[in-house]
């Protein structure tokens, strides 16, 4: 019998640009686990899109009810935005006892909600990335830096554990002021940065929003000459706009020396999707993880399979990489263990939120390079 | 239904046996217009008998549900306004008939907007006959006084050279010394060969001048005759025109 | 009653009431009259507080009422027409006219949630007023019609009806004549006779159908450019010349005497 | 056949469609969508209350829904420890400073002639006020949002019973309605829209940026609600025995539950709010709001008070947008600023308000139904066109490849095909006002 | 030379950044209000509008780079633009035909169009997206800079530094040339007077020979030039992605009515009130007053009115404060 998983992510409204590779990226899992035939039984894995639309709370509650109850998906992955995410959690998810594994909603407020073991993220936390990035401006000699962060959860999240960690470690934020993703024109913000002044400026936004603006306008007016990126920013999008303009830009992105990152990069390239885009291997992992407690389940019932989530994502067991899903699953199909770390090395921790480890990226010729694993 | 004036002979206008209304109940119900070249005629009758009805049908501002409208021997029924235009009719509405938010000079460049030649003389005259115009040229004409305005609305119909010329109410509203300047106007350009077809309440007055006058009541004709004919029926004028 | 004491108005540069000091006495009807543009109109909505006059003062039975607003205006018992209707085009003809009366109970929000029947019973009295009020005007076969719908005459009508909803003590009327068929002018006319006679009410008429002025008018104002031109009765102001000159014209005065003496006779002393 | 039948007629088509989602997919799908129906429909209803009763154009719709939204949240959730001390009462001082600043304004500005004199007074009170203002504000907000940031930084609530804050949300709204109407009101038309978009944009961006308030876009995801937790219902012995008893599935039993709750509280408001603006429209002042719609000169002239019946209008179009804001919080469990999109909750509800026939209040609570059902419902049928498009198509082509991947945009086609079909045919709206 | 320095770092962040949004958004308002103006509704497609023209100018360019066309230092995308703008008047003429013309006909309020705008607003927005894909584009070839800003501060020898962009350039002289057109166009020649005639009263207009099917057909073949012109020279400059289109509708109503809905000089008033009420007033004078105040009168903190939080909020509220004393807007435009 098929498995049907719902991916409901916002394919219209302010996040679109960043949803298609990211349930491109999903389907591709479900494929790799449909086409190894060794899932439950040789069962299939259905993907079943939905549109969240981001900012309608009530639409995404509409769809991922009709998700759960139509559709009858045995999970979902998303919802993307934080606030459609919070909506279908507490309405749709809890009550109808449906797992939610969401690629990219970091805030941490969504962990106050009771979830009863149905929530999960394979986004890092922000407050561990800031502390990293701190570091690393910390390590590459920044002393004084702006941050101009998108205004939203994440944004606003990411830019504080920025600033409080590089304070801490003797740094000086000048400013970190916000800016609305899908405006047209970045001249005020950025003209209040450049007045604040600084060593270097934190875009910390999405690399096909308001952050590429902001580093538009940077870049035309002259007032930075230093990018530092957090991981929402380093898109291939970014690069293939600025180029070698954007030489000597550097941050971190989630992802460790293991070689999932680089083999999901490949497959991702092999089937014609965008493999930088932001929170694509979260999206695969996020795909593959549900796919795989189901197995050690050995039964894509919610109930059954969500106390195996952690089990998969966590040692001990034997290490899973993008592209080794049959191999995982004939693990488990034999009783055995594995410890998933997929494209993003996704660890969970707390109440299922990815632990996070990083590699240090500079930009030399307009391409990325990974220089260093935190 | 009444002989159609003018004998066998078809007018140079007309529209006859008009019926139809706006939708609802038929506002015309059989009436029947018509104008020789030159001429002037005019329609009086009762608030809401549908005199302006009657004009617009004749400028085919109405579907006319039966009857037809003729003029110089061809059936125009089937044209729309604007074609009604180009073969040189020009109306004045009885509201609404000026431009309010362009100037008084651009309300009258619009009366001249099909005509490719030199209008410049047109508006002199215009100007010579309501002084006043020239004065207020470059004013919006929605901030005219309501006789201004009248004015404004006969000058533009002026503008056309029109060789018909229908006219509602164009007295409505203006001083007796610019009213007797209109209708002097009218005589002078009906003898020029243009056809006038007006409405008016200022009945008396209007069929002093006029050659042939019609009475409408609830859509229909009443009576019919010449000016002066009218003008001595007692039942005419005591029903229709104020005594 | 009502007495304007230097009153400007001014659009720009342009003085279209230049000075105007007149007095419009209680109980009497009295014409304005004029040359188009002379400001008359300007003048009304001065006094009815559409605009605010440049400088001058308006006075009400002694009450300055200078740029009061038009409802406060209303409620002291001053009406308008205006010279281009201004109907309620996409309400019936009977709503037009139970619209007008004020402080109507069921105007107050509350009261339409607590005081149903008190409401009902006051409808049926407007309702009355108004069915009288539309045959007299000759428009009872229109009362479920949407005004927009009128004749352009009829609008007139409509205009004059809604000053009869209402006891008014002062009425201005903005050629309620004009497009108005002369027969039922007359009627109007008689109307707002009676309306002075009976009730006293105060007219200001403006109208540009001497017969009218003539018949109705215990006096007549002349304004011509701004200013007031003169002053009197009827038959004076008929055969002054600077009026003549100004405003009714040669002609006038050959057709008033073709249409028979008896039309001035009426109200010549 | 008569006006009611054809009434009777549409709702219960609009009926029969949401009764066959109930059939097709599921009764929990169908009643999610009854409920913010309900919603819907009273939004629709505040803004028929002012569009078509006054004629007011109010494009602010989603700051007044935003505004209950804030009430919810300041009625319902517990206070946060410590805020009060930390800087909640120097905020409150700060705002009470603020409203005295803008008083004395006012104040100033109604004494003075017009001139220049006016500004020379007014322009530095007004910048001192706000230099004093943000002096005292701004380190009591900061204290304030230091306090847990990830979890918490804001003020908090009163922790009382949340159904409280429905009409607390209608008063906030109806006040901030009354000190907008009061500036705004004299301006027609378009300028009055794009007035009231402009302060509903500030009201988000108040929302959004202070955090103490309401967190800000960090969103305050826990408000709670004034029906059982389905999660609850399920585990409760009494309700577990009954749905053995009836043979259904306790998860969607409880959902069901829980919606038929929410939908009876709304179902109540909505009543209320119909009964009451119902009476109003067929009243005398009903009628004098549609002749100050029609013209509001002659309504003047007629002794109406064109100014205080705007203001009391739009005062009452904002609160009943604000119940229905506090409404859909309460619904939602949650205030997430960054939601509140014109397009969502301006745009939408106007639709629905045309649609529905301007000027109805029948009309408003249809049209409120019919176009949110189709706002979640074109989806699957934008999906389905799209299917049927590429069915005839070369499996594995690029351009069939391409379709498929933009099915999502879909959605929005089919909707504006649709709102442009029903205006076709009936561009009065499906049950036209007087 | 501080004085020079604090004047270029202010027409760095604030002037040219200022002029060339202002003149973006007043190009975006310039169709609308067109169609406000004549056709007599807010027309909620232009932005949509704007990103359909300037899709297809784009889909034309990459015909042309295919084909090793280039437009020397200038974008190529400006010598697909007449193609563009072809591809989008046929486009908005055949949504007039198939929509607007019945609802035209059949005399329904302005508010019905307004609707019925939204309703093409969204098959647009799928159309487009659906075509190009919803990503960012940056379409812009040829040279970036006039001068940038290190090559300013070469010449110069200033510490601060001016960066002049080529679209921020042809984007000024366009505005200035359309504008001088656009209103010759309408105040002077015949078909501008019959669009004016039309607008004011249909009836009437009829009544004088205008053929109303005509003024219909060159208003949206305006209004859809005028949108493509705006799409493109923004997209340009800043780059194309059709939600980011559809979001600059707003600020573009904006600019229309608060310089007077249905005036076009309103329009360019109303695009410099609105880009200069968000950049100036949010701007931080601290580099500014850096150079212009001894050092010990220098500020501590930013010197910003408001903080750029509240960016949109101050745009917004400037717009109020115009219409309230302004109700009709700047140029006095139209009410319905
Ligand atoms: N809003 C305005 N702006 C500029 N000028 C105006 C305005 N309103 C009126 N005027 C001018 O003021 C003068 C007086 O106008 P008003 O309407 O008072 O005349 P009137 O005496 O009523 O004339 P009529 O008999 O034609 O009605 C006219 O010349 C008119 O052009
Ligand atoms: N647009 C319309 N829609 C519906 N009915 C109309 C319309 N215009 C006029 N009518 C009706 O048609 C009838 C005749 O109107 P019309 O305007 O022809 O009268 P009229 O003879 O010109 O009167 P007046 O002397 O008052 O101008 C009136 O009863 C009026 O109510
Ligand atoms: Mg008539
Ligand atoms: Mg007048």
């Amino acid at each position: 019998e098929d498995v049907k998983i719902g991916i409901e992510m916002g394919f219209t409204g302010p996040i679109e640009t960043l949803t298609p590779p990211m349930a491109q990226a999903a389907e591709l899992a479900m494929k790799e686990v449909s086409d190894s035939g060794l899932f439950l039984d040789g069962a299939k894995v259905v993907p079943v899109r939905n549109d969240e639309t981001c900012i309608d709370a009530g639409a995404a509650t509409a769809a991922a009810e009709r998700l759960v109850t139509s559709d009858k998906v045995s999970g979902i992955i998303g919802p993307t935005c934080s606030g459609a995410t919070s909506a279908v959690l507490t309405n749709v998810a809890i009550p109808n006892g449906m797992v939610l594994i969401s690629p990219s909603a970091t805030s941490p407020g969504l962990s106050t909600i009771d979830s009863k073991g149905l929530f999960y993220r394979t986004a890092p936390s922000d407050a561990r990335e800031g502390e990293i990035l701190a570091q690393i401006m910390t390590d590459r000699g920044v002393k004084s830096a702006v941050i101009s962060y998108t205004n939203n959860d994440y944004g606003k999240g990411i830019a504080s554990s920025i600033q409080s960690a590089f304070e801490k470690l003797g740094g000086k934020i000048t400013l970190s002021a916000p800016h609305e993703d899908g405006k047209g024109d970045y001249s005020a913000e950025v003209g209040a940065l450049a007045s604040a002044g600084g060593d270097a400026i934190v875009v910390a936004g999405y690399a096909d929003q308001g952050g590429a603006g902001i580093v538009q306008t940077v870049l035309d007016t002259g007032a930075f000459s230093k990018f530092v990126f957090p991981n929402g920013m380093w898109g291939e999008s970014l690069l293939a706009k600025f180029g070698s303009q954007l030489d000597g830009a550097f941050g971190d992105r989630p992802g460790s020396d293991s070689p999932g990152a680089a083999t999901l990069l490949e497959m991702t390239k092999a089937a014609g999707i965008d493999g930088n885009a932001t929170f694509v291997p979260e999206t695969y992992d996020a795909a593959a993880i549900m796919m795989l407690a189901m197995q050690a389940a050995g039964s894509a019932k919610p109930a059954d399979y969500k106390g195996k989530i952690m089990d998969v994502v966590n040692a001990p067991g034997e290490k899973i990489y993008p592209g080794e899903l049959a191999k995982g699953l004939k693990i488990l199909k034999e009783g055995g263990d594995i410890d998933y770390v997929g494209g993003s090395a996704v660890e969970f921790i707390g109440k299922g939120e990815s632990a996070g480890s990083y590699r240090e990226i500079v930009v030399e010729n307009g391409e990325m390079k990974t220089v260093k694993f935190h | 239904m009444r002989e159609v004036p003018g004998g066998s002979t078809t007018p140079f206008l007309i529209g006859r046996a008009m019926t139809g209304g706006y939708g609802g109940a038929d506002i015309l119900n059989g009436c029947t217009i018509a104008v020789e070249k030159g001429e002037i005629a005019v329609i009086v009758g009762p608030n809401g008998a549908g005199k302006s009805t009657a004009m617009k049908a004749v400028f085919g501002m109405l579907r006319l549900r039966e009857g037809s409208v003729w003029l110089a021997g061809e059936d125009i029924s089937r044209l729309q306004p604007q074609e009604r235009v180009a073969k040189g009719m020009a109306f004045v509405p009885q509201t609404e008939n000026v431009f309010t938010s362009m100037t008084v000079e651009e309300n009258l460049e619009m009366g001249a907007f099909l005509r490719r030649d030199d209008f410049r003389p047109t508006m002199e005259q215009v100007y010579a006959l309501f002084p006043i115009l020239k004065q207020k040229r470059r004013q919006a004409a929605g901030e005219l006084s309501g006789g201004q305005r009248q004015q404004v609305a006969f000058g533009r119909a002026l503008m056309t050279e029109p060789s018909v010329l229908l006219l509602d109410e164009p007295t409505a509203g203006v001083s007796p010394i610019v009213m007797d300047e209109l209708f002097d106007r009218i005589i002078d350009v009906a003898r020029t060969g243009v056809t006038v077809l007006m409405v008016e309440q200022n009945a008396r007055q209007a069929l002093e001048i006029a050659n042939r006058g019609y009475v409408l009541v609830q859509g229909a004709n009443r009576f019919t005759g010449t000016g002066a004919e009218l003008l001595a029926n007692p039942e005419v004028r005591s029903t229709f025109l104020g005594g | 009653m009502i007495i304007c004491h230097d009153v400007h108005k001014h659009f720009g540069g342009f003085h279209a009431v230049d000075g105007v000091s007149l007095e419009i006495p209680a109980g009497k009807i009295t014409g304005l009259i004029g040359p188009n543009g002379a400001g008359k109109s300007t003048l009304f909505n001065v006094i009815a507080g559409l605009y605010p006059p440049t400088s001058g003062r308006v006075t009400m039975g002694g009450e300055d009422i200078t740029g009061l607003p038009p409802h406060e205006l209303f409620a002291k018992g001053l009406l308008r027409t205006f010279q281009i209707a201004r109907e309620f085009s996409s309400m019936s003809v009977l709503e037009n006219l139970m619209m007008v009366p004020g402080n109507q109970i069921g105007e107050s929000l509350w009261s339409t949630w607590t005081n149903r029947s008190g409401i009902a019973r006051e409808e049926e009295r407007l309702r009355a007023k108004a069915e009288d009020v539309l045959e007299f005007l000759t428009l009872t076969h229109l009362r479920d019609e949407r005004a927009g719908t009128m004749s352009g005459g009829q609008k007139k009508l409509l205009e004059l009806g809604r000053t009869m909803m209402v006891d008014a003590r002062a009425v201005f009327l903005d050629e309620v004549g004009a497009g108005v068929n002369r027969t039922l002018l007359k009627t109007i006319g008689d109307a707002i006779v009676r309306l002075n006679k009976e009730r006293g009410y105060t007219f200001c008429v403006v109208e540009h159908d001497m017969d009218f002025i003539a018949r109705l008018c215990d006096s007549v104002i002349v304004m011509a450019e701004g200013k007031v031109l003169a002053r009197g009765a009827p038959a004076e102001i008929i055969r002054n010349e600077q009026v003549i000159e100004a405003y009714l014209g040669t002609g006038l005065k050959n057709r008033v005497v073709a249409a028979g003496p008896a039309v001035l006779g009426a109200t010549a002393p | 056949m008569s006006v009611a039948t054809r009434n009777v007629l549409l709702f219960v088509a609009v009926g029969a469609l949401i009764v066959s989602t109930g059939l097709t997919q599921s009764w929990n799908a169908a009643l999610a969508i009854v409920n913010m129906g309900l919603l819907s429909a009273i939004m629709a209803l505040g803004v028929n209350i002012q569009w078509g009763y006054a004629g007011l154009y109010n494009v602010g719709t989603m700051g007044f829904v935003a505004l209950g939204g804030l009430a919810a949240v300041l009625v319902s959730i517990p206070p946060t420890e410590g805020a009060w001390q930390a800087g909640g009462f120097r905020i409150l001082v700060a705002l009470v400073f603020g409203a005295l600043i803008i008083a004395a304004a006012a104040w100033v500005y109604k004494m003075l002639p017009r001139g220049r004199w006016r500004f020379v007074a007014l322009a530095p009170l007004l910048v001192a006020g706000f230099v004093v203002y943000r002096l005292i504000l701004d380190p009591a907000a900061a204290a304030v949002e230091a306090i847990n940031p990830a979890l918490q930084g804001n003020i908090g609530g009163l922790g009382l019973p949340v159904l409280l804050s429905w009409p607390v949300g209608g008063l906030l709204a109806a006040g901030a309605g009354w000190l907008i109407g009061k500036t705004a009101l004299g301006l027609r038309s378009d300028y009055l829209a794009i007035a009231t978009l402009g302060i509903a944009e500030i009201v988000i961006a108040v929302l959004k940026n202070e955090d103490w308030l309401g967190r800000g876009v960090k969103n305050i995801v826990d408000i709670p609600r004034p029906v059982p937790y389905e999660i609850d219902l399920q585990q409760s012995q009494g309700f577990l025995s009954f749905v053995s008893g009836i043979g259904a599935d306790p998860a969607a039993a409880s959902g069901i539950v829980v919606k038929l709750l929410y939908a009876g509280l709304f179902l109540a408001v909505l009543l209320i709010l119909i009964w009451l603006s119902q009476a109003a429209l067929n009243s005398p002042w009903g009628r004098m709001m549609r002749a100050i719609r029609d013209n509001e000169v002659a309504a003047a002239a007629m002794g109406k008070d064109v100014t205080r019946r705007h203001l009391q209008v739009f005062v009452l179009g904002c609160a009943v947008l604000g119940i229905a804001g506090a409404m859909l919080a309460t619904l939602e469990g949650q205030l997430t600023p960054g939601a509140y999109q014109p397009l969502r909750f301006t745009f939408l509800i106007w639709v629905m308000v045309v649609v529905g026939g301007s000027g109805s209040n029948l009309g408003a609570v249809l049209g409120g139904f019919l176009i949110w059902y189709l706002w979640v419902q074109v989806e699957p049928w934008g999906n389905g066109l799209i299917n049927l498009i590429t069915a005839g198509m070369a499996e594995g082509s690029q351009f069939k490849q391409h379709l498929i991947d933009s099915a999502a945009h879909m959605r929005l086609v089919v909707m504006g095909v649709i709102l442009i079909l029903m205006l076709r045919f009936r561009p009065q709206g499906l049950i036209p006002g007087k | 030379m501080d004085l020079l320095n604090a004047l270029v770092v202010f027409a760095n962040f604030v002037l040219l950044p200022g002029i060339t949004y202002g003149a973006q958004l007043a190009l975006g308002a310039l169709g609308a209000t067109l169609v406000y103006g004549i056709l007599r509704f807010s027309n909620f497609a232009h932005g949509d509008t704007m990103a359909f023209g300037t899709m297809a100018t784009i889909l034309v360019m990459w015909l042309l780079q295919a084909a090793g066309i280039g437009f020397g230092s200038l974008p190529t995308a400006l010598l697909a633009l007449p193609a563009g703008i072809v591809v989008a008047v046929l486009f908005v003429l055949a949504t007039d035909r198939l929509v607007y013309r019945y609802y035209r006909r059949s005399k329904v309020n302005s508010l019905t169009l307004v609707m019925v705008s939204l309703g093409v607003m969204f098959v647009m927005n799928g159309i487009v997206r659906t075509i190009i894909g919803v990503d960012d584009r940056q379409f812009a070839d040829g040279a970036r800079f006039v001068f940038t800003a290190a090559q300013f501060r070469e010449w110069t020898g200033l510490t601060e530094s001016l960066a002049l962009r080529t679209t921020q350039a042809v984007t000024l002289v366009v505005i200035v040339l359309v504008v001088a057109w656009l209103h010759w166009f309408l105040r002077r020649t015949r078909t501008g007077k019959s669009m004016r005639a039309f607008s004011d009263n249909e009836n009437l207009a009829l009544l004088s020979g205008v053929n109303p099917e005509r003024v219909v057909m060159i208003v949206w073949m305006l209004s859809a030039a005028l949108a493509t012109l705006a799409g493109v020279l923004y997209g340009l400059d800043k780059s194309f992605r059709p939600f980011t289109y559809f979001q600059l509708l707003l600020p573009i109503f904006a600019a229309a009515v608060v310089g007077g809905f249905g005036s076009p000089l309103g329009a360019v008033a109303g695009g410099f009130v609105i880009a200069f009420s968000e950049i100036f007033v949010t701007y931080s004078f601290k580099k500014v007053f850096g150079y212009l105040l001894p050092v010990d009168w220098q500020p501590d903190g930013l010197a910003q009115l408001l903080t750029t939080d509240y960016k949109v909020a101050v745009s917004f509220t400037v717009l109020v404060l115009v219409l309230l004393f302004r109700p009709t807007g700047i140029f006095r435009g139209k009410s319905a």
